[in-house]
């Protein structure tokens, strides 16, 4: 099997009282692409959120390309609300921040669109180049890396001729229609070179044949770019048609992992989303 | 799209008017390049908009017409003062309309800038007059701006004369800069030989912080009053503060026998009322900025035990000065102020006419002569005899303390420092 | 510091932290509804000064107190519906901008219609009569402050909790948009808030200038931010948080120019400032809000 | 419409060309156009202030109101080190100058990026903890830390380095040519920052930080260096305004400077360079000159016009901020900047756009 490129251990999450995330562990393998399901509420979005290092959790640990990048363990007022388990497991803090996560090479996309609304297509684009830069503030200013400016806007049209966002890179970004508002944050995260790709609903509110676009899109810079893709999706259709591997969450807890298939199948799933059968 | 008319608008009206407004204090020179040309013809559709520009054409139409500079705040933490300055002289300018320079006889044109207390605009207000050519100028309320504008008035070579701004570094180093007051290590003096000859031994000063006449004042009567007696409690506040009742529990801790606390005309009634609330019955005792009748309206009942050195005095006066007494208590009132005179009144009166003398004796319209003129001449104004040291400041002596009484400013005696 | 002296600034410091409570109440509330430093509010504090100077003038002081009062509510109600009202969905920068500029206004527009130099306050006889209690003098005016300013916020903090009104500018500051689902109407809500927080700026006013008997153009700026310092420190969004956060902005610029360090004491209150905000952003008695993602 | 590359240059190397005879014409005939000559100098100055509460506000998304602080120190800093030696015993008239200083006297323009850095120093000092904080609390808590520092600068204690309340003068000034070349500078280095990859990073901030952190940007080293650089250019900016006053004391650096070049920021458009730059010298030229009739008593066909007195010139002015605020939301330039298509295509597009406001009000009438 190839190496294991992301790793979650034991993520719990409590805000005040409530656990959202219970206990959730899973692995993204070079190369797959995983879906992280569940109903609304299951705390996808906070799984999601823990590991790109934007909350930090209240237990537990994630590694990017085996190094720890995030882990956390119940402190100060926390310690005694704490209802999670694997306490004591965990007794370092250590909590990358976005943009360090970012530069490690995980990009990610966001459930309502976040683009640089009043910048153009085009910058949106190179504004992520900026991360890779060699240039410090003087030598930017006054124009002593101009070879690399030039490289970089050189690699951002061809970015955009990729995925098709060529003939729109004057146009202002919020003057995109929907779709291609998504297709722009995906190429988007796809400028700052990243090993792995996060996406959080990249289907939300589109229409099936814009869905189908999108399936297509992502399995096309999949293999262009050589990525790893670990997505939050409601849409079962596409889940099922481009996952290589599923977990579940409901409740915050992991209810159960494994190939489209088996997911189908699986009677505690279909409990989470249909609900339990009455007495008959 | 309207939007963008209007922001266009805005532009062509920048470039428009910086090229008529070149023109703008311009007019009577001689047309030896394209620019003014133009800003004439710009001029003339615009004389309604440019008041100088306006004036400048009536003075190219006659020739006889010359310009002295008034550069008072109206407007901003002093603009009270100023204005009573003003007055002083407009009623001197409306006396003594003309003057007679080689034979012809010129009208005197008052051109007013409000520097609004302020140093930044201060620069701008001493320009404005430069723009107007005036051949000399008149104050300022307040030595900073004085000491602001001083260095522009030095370059343009203009002879100014200040009123009221005590504080030395007015005319230091500043041959165009003269004045027809003391100073204020002269009145500091003053008032704590005062002190003394009330039998006062322990003094509490309350100052401004971030304001050169009362950190000044109050530093110059600290150290003269060191030598008898004893400064028993400094306090600062800050500007805008209207709250002094924290620094007068202290100095009501230190029991003094007077409190000297100079002052804006602001906050003079604020520092009365809220000692004498507080129990403090001590003397309370400040420099000329509190000659102002607004200060007794504020402090209602509050009027004992107040005293003050100041410049002038109405029973003090020859005959020349009892006709002005009368003929400006009338000028008051008809512009809807009390009939105290403010001392800054009398001394911008007196400074107009120091002027005007100086180009009588120069016989000169050019600037620089008058300064020239002015180191020499003597004149004898409401507040004293004027004639200038070689620092530029006039030879007084003496200065006339008042205290409150009766809804008004009663003169008490006159301190001379040898 | 003798105890005498000590009680003497005690006294001091309630009663001017007493009139910074109640301006600051109206900053608090504001900023709990729509989220807006109302910058203008230390100048509507201002020209309530002048107002009650007229009214006096005119119609004595028993009829010139609630002509003030009215006046100044009408005066902040009508900033809000001309200035606030519609840039309300503009970015906040420029709602805040706005703020600044009405405070601009306010203060150009006074200097221009009165002039700079300073105005006697009216004599309130009652109000100004000295007592004396051992060493300590003070007018009742001082002792009145401190002790209407808790009554005023116990009335406020039941209007809030316990009406229907209050229930409602409750919900406003939670959720704008839920609320006007849930049909509340928000412009009454924001109006009422602009009242309340007028009228207790009336008042503190009176009592304020009272006290310190003359008005000029810039009474209300320092005042204003030291007011806004309390609402924060007291916790944005909290009537009570706004009282403590006056009384203790009072006290400490009393104490601080009372050991010689008046210097300090506007600088002290922007530092009390920095240092809650970086320890404690919510202040003494906010709640904590999760931006989300 | 595209205009030439060549033609473009050709028309800014004519626009430079003219600006810099205007320059020539009114330093020579100073005494005629003295007004000019002043208002152009402050108008500049005031620019770079402005470009800089740009930079922060317009282009990073901070709101900042700490401008005013930031001049001070830097203006203090430029008086302090030029002040002639000979002259700095009559300056510091009082308490007399602290001896490790009085000795130091350095060339106008060591003075001047000392003055900068001054600036940048403490905002980077204070940078670190107040930026963390959130749009109004960031307003309030820099325009405290303005207050704080002038605070610092009036009080007794720094009497013999500030010379506390009683201001210092004597500052050596400069021609207007230096005070104006060092303006453009500044702008100019401040548009290819703005321009430039940092530039973008910072407005990716204003746009939305949570995704600019997900693009890798550092937001606190992002926001620090913006704050900083801002803070480095407002000192310069305080500096040439002592070196153009001549003399300042603490309470020239009083909030109401800050709102005057926030007031110029908004009329110019948040987020313009030029546009600051423009309103920069409309507001100065206006307020301290074309304007000043408004002050003066003004007499129409013999009848006195009552409003006119003084004061009524910042009424006039309080309002007009008021309606840029409320009905022109963007200000004169918005977020564009200048270029000569868009100067063209605005002149070009006058008499459609006259006559269809014509039509407009004439159906409106029918």
């Amino acid at each position: 099997m190839s190496k294991t490129i992301l790793k979650a251990e034991d993520i719990t999450m409590q805000f005040g009282g409530v656990v959202a995330v219970n206990n959730f562990s899973m692995e993204v393998h070079e190369g797959e692409i995983v879906a992280l399901i569940g109903p609304n509420g299951a705390g996808k979005t906070t799984a999601f959120n823990v590991i790109t290092g934007v909350y930090a959790p209240t237990n537990g640990a994630v590694y990017f390309d085996e190094q720890m990048i995030i882990s956390n363990y119940p402190q100060g007022k926390m310690k005694k609300m704490y209802a999670g388990e694997n306490e004591g497991k965990y007794t370092k803090k250590i909590e990358k921040t976005p943009d360090q996560i970012t530069k490690l090479g995980v990009a990610r996309t966001f459930q309502n669109i976040r683009l640089f609304k009043s910048l153009t297509v085009f910058d949106n684009v190179l504004i992520a180049k900026h991360m890779r830069s060699k240039a410090n503030v003087f030598s930017a200013t006054f124009r002593l890396n101009a070879k690399e400016e030039k490289k970089n806007r050189e690699e951002t049209r061809k970015l955009l001729e990729i995925v098709g966002l060529l003939d729109v890179q004057n146009e202002i970004a919020s003057s995109l229609p929907y779709g291609k508002q998504r297709h722009l944050e995906i190429a988007r995260a796809l400028a700052t070179e990243p090993k792995l790709l996060l996406l959080d609903e990249p289907a939300a509110g589109m229409n099936p044949q814009e869905t189908d676009e999108l399936t297509a899109f992502i399995k096309r810079v999949k293999e262009q770019f050589g990525l790893t893709v670990f997505m939050i999706e409601h849409h079962m259709d596409l889940v099922m048609e481009i996952s290589d591997r599923i977990y579940v969450l409901d409740f915050g807890k992991p209810i159960a992992s494994g190939t489209p298939d088996e997911i189908q199948n699986n009677k505690r799933v279909i409990e989470a989303y249909l609900g339990v059968p009455e007495d008959e | 799209m309207k939007k963008k008319i209007v922001s266009l608008m805005l532009c062509t009206a920048l470039t428009a008017a910086l090229v008529s407004g070149c023109g703008g204090g311009s007019s009577d020179a001689p047309a030896d390049s394209s620019a003014p040309a133009d800003s004439d013809a710009a001029d003339a559709q615009d004389g309604a908009g440019d008041a100088d520009a306006a004036a400048d054409a009536g003075a190219a139409a006659d020739g006889s017409v010359i310009k002295i500079g008034v550069f008072e705040p109206q407007t901003g933490e002093n603009g009270g003062g100023g204005l009573q300055e003003v007055y002083g002289i407009r009623y001197a300018n409306q006396e003594r309309p003309t003057v007679t320079v080689g034979g012809t006889e010129y009208t005197i044109q008052l051109v007013e800038a409000d520097n609004k207390s302020d140093k930044t605009e201060a620069v701008t207000a001493a320009q404005s007059l430069i723009s107007a050519d005036v051949i000399g100028v008149l104050g300022s309320y307040g030595s900073g701006v004085s000491i602001a504008a001083g260095e522009i008035f030095k370059e343009a070579q203009i002879p100014a004369i200040g009123c009221s701004c005590t504080n030395p570094q007015v005319t230091q180093g500043n041959d165009y800069y003269f004045r027809v007051c003391f100073l204020d290590p002269f009145q500091g003096t003053v008032m704590a030989n005062f002190a003394k000859e009330e039998g006062a031994q322990k003094a509490a000063i309350l100052t401004q912080l971030g304001d050169d006449y009362s950190s000044g004042l109050g530093s110059f009567f600290k150290n003269a009053f060191a030598s008898f007696g004893e400064v028993v409690s400094e306090e600062q506040f800050q500007t805008n503060q209207t709250d002094f009742k924290a620094s007068l529990t202290n100095i009501k801790n230190a029991n003094p026998d007077v409190i000297f606390a100079p002052s804006s005309i602001a906050t003079a009634p604020l520092i009365i009322k809220q000692a004498r609330e507080l129990g403090i019955t001590c003397p309370i005792m400040a420099g000329d900025t509190w000659e102002n009748a607004t200060i007794i309206e504020n402090v209602g009942e509050y009027t004992q035990d107040i005293f003050l050195s100041t410049f002038f005095d109405e029973d003090g006066v020859d005959e020349a000065g009892a006709a002005f007494i009368t003929g400006f208590k009338e000028y008051l009132t008809s512009n809807g102020q009390s009939d105290i005179i403010p001392a800054v009144s009398a001394l911008g009166y007196d400074a107009y006419n120091t002027l005007v003398d100086a180009i009588e004796a120069a016989d000169s319209v050019d600037p620089v002569a008058i300064r020239d003129a002015l180191t020499t001449v003597e004149t004898a104004g409401v507040t004293g005899a004027i004639s200038f040291d070689e620092n530029g400041d006039a030879k007084k002596d003496m200065a006339f303390i008042k205290t409150v009484e009766d809804g008004g400013f009663k003169f008490l005696k006159t301190v001379t420092v040898e | 510091m003798s105890l005498n002296v000590f009680f003497q600034h005690c006294l001091t410091g309630i009663s001017l932290g007493g009139a910074y409570a109640l301006i600051a109440i109206g900053y608090t509330m504001v900023y709990g509804i729509l989220r807006l430093i109302n910058f203008a509010h230390g100048d509507i504090f201002m020209v309530a000064g002048y107002f009650m100077i007229f009214a006096t003038a005119t119609f004595g002081w028993m009829a010139g107190i609630p002509i003030m009062l009215a006046c100044t509510v009408a005066l902040g109600v009508m900033i809000e519906k001309m200035a606030y009202k519609p840039i309300r969905t503009a970015p906040r920068m420029s709602v805040m901008i706005s703020a600044i500029g009405v405070s601009y206004l306010l203060q150009n527009l006074t200097t221009y219609l009165f002039t700079a130099l300073p105005r006697p306050y009216p004599e309130i006889p009652i109000l100004k009569r000295i007592f004396q209690i051992g060493s300590v003098s003070a007018s009742l005016v001082t002792f009145l402050t401190p002790v209407l300013t808790i009554v005023l916020v116990v009335i406020l903090v039941y209007i809030t909790n316990h009406t229907k009104v209050g229930m409602a500018m409750r919900a406003v500051s939670r959720d704008f948009e839920t609320s006007r689902l849930m049909g509340i109407k928000i412009n009454n809500v924001i109006s009422i808030t602009f009242v309340i927080g007028s009228f207790l700026a009336g008042v503190g006013a009176l009592l304020y200038f009272t006290d310190r008997m003359s008005v000029t153009p810039f009474s209300g700026t320092l005042p204003g931010l030291k007011c806004f310092v309390a609402a924060v420190i007291g916790g944005i969004g909290s009537v009570p948080g706004a009282v403590v956060g006056g009384f203790v902005i009072g006290i400490c610029e009393t104490f601080l120019i009372a050991l010689g360090y008046s210097t300090f004491s506007d600088a002290f209150t922007f530092i009390l400032l920095i240092i809650m905000l970086l320890f404690r952003p919510t202040g003494l008695f906010g709640e904590k809000m999760i931006d989300k993602v | 419409m595209n205009m030439k590359k060549t033609t473009k240059t050709i028309c800014t190397l004519i626009a430079a060309a003219a600006f810099i005879v205007l320059l020539v014409f009114l330093e020579s005939n100073k005494n005629k156009y003295g007004m000019a000559v002043t208002v152009l100098q402050k108008g500049f100055i005031l620019a770079v202030v402005a470009v800089s509460m740009n930079l922060l506000n317009g282009f990073t998304g901070l709101f900042s109101l700490g401008q005013a602080g930031f001049m001070a120190l830097g203006a203090y800093t430029y008086a302090i080190f030029t002040i002639p030696v000979e002259s700095r015993a009559s300056v510091y008239y009082i308490s007399g100058m602290n001896p490790v200083l009085a000795g130091i006297e350095l060339p106008m323009l060591v003075a001047l990026v000392a003055a900068g850095l001054m600036a940048a120093a403490f905002a980077a000092v204070i940078g670190f903890p107040v930026l963390r904080l959130k749009s109004d609390y960031l307003a309030i808590a820099t325009l405290g830390f303005s207050e704080i520092i002038r605070a610092l600068i009036a009080s007794p204690q720094m009497d013999t380095i500030t010379n506390g309340s009683y201001g210092l003068k004597s500052i050596p000034a400069a021609s207007i040519y230096v005070v104006v070349g060092l303006c453009i500078i500044c702008i100019a280095i401040m548009a290819l920052l703005i321009n430039s990859s940092f530039g973008r990073a910072f407005k990716a901030i204003r746009e939305d930080e949570i995704a600019a952190e997900a693009m890798g940007i550092n937001l606190l080293k992002h926001k620090e260096l913006a704050f900083v650089i801002s803070s480095f250019f407002a000192g310069i900016g305080g500096g040439l305004l002592a070196m153009f006053m001549r003399s300042i004391d603490s309470s020239t650096f009083k909030i109401a400077m800050t709102y005057d070049i926030l007031l110029i920021v908004v009329i110019g458009g948040m987020g313009s360079i030029t546009g600051s730059v423009l309103s920069a010298l409309l507001v100065t030229a206006s307020k301290e000159w074309w304007l000043r009739f408004f002050d003066e008593p003004l007499t129409i066909a013999g009848v006195n016009i009552p409003l006119f007195r003084n004061g009524f010139r910042m009424v006039i002015f309080s309002i007009l901020l008021m309606v840029v605020v409320l009905f022109y939301r963007r200000g004169i330039m918005g977020t564009s900047e200048f270029s000569w298509e868009g100067l063209t295509g605005l002149i070009k597009s006058i008499p459609s756009r006259v006559t269809s406001l014509f039509h407009k009000k004439e159906g409106a009438a029918r």
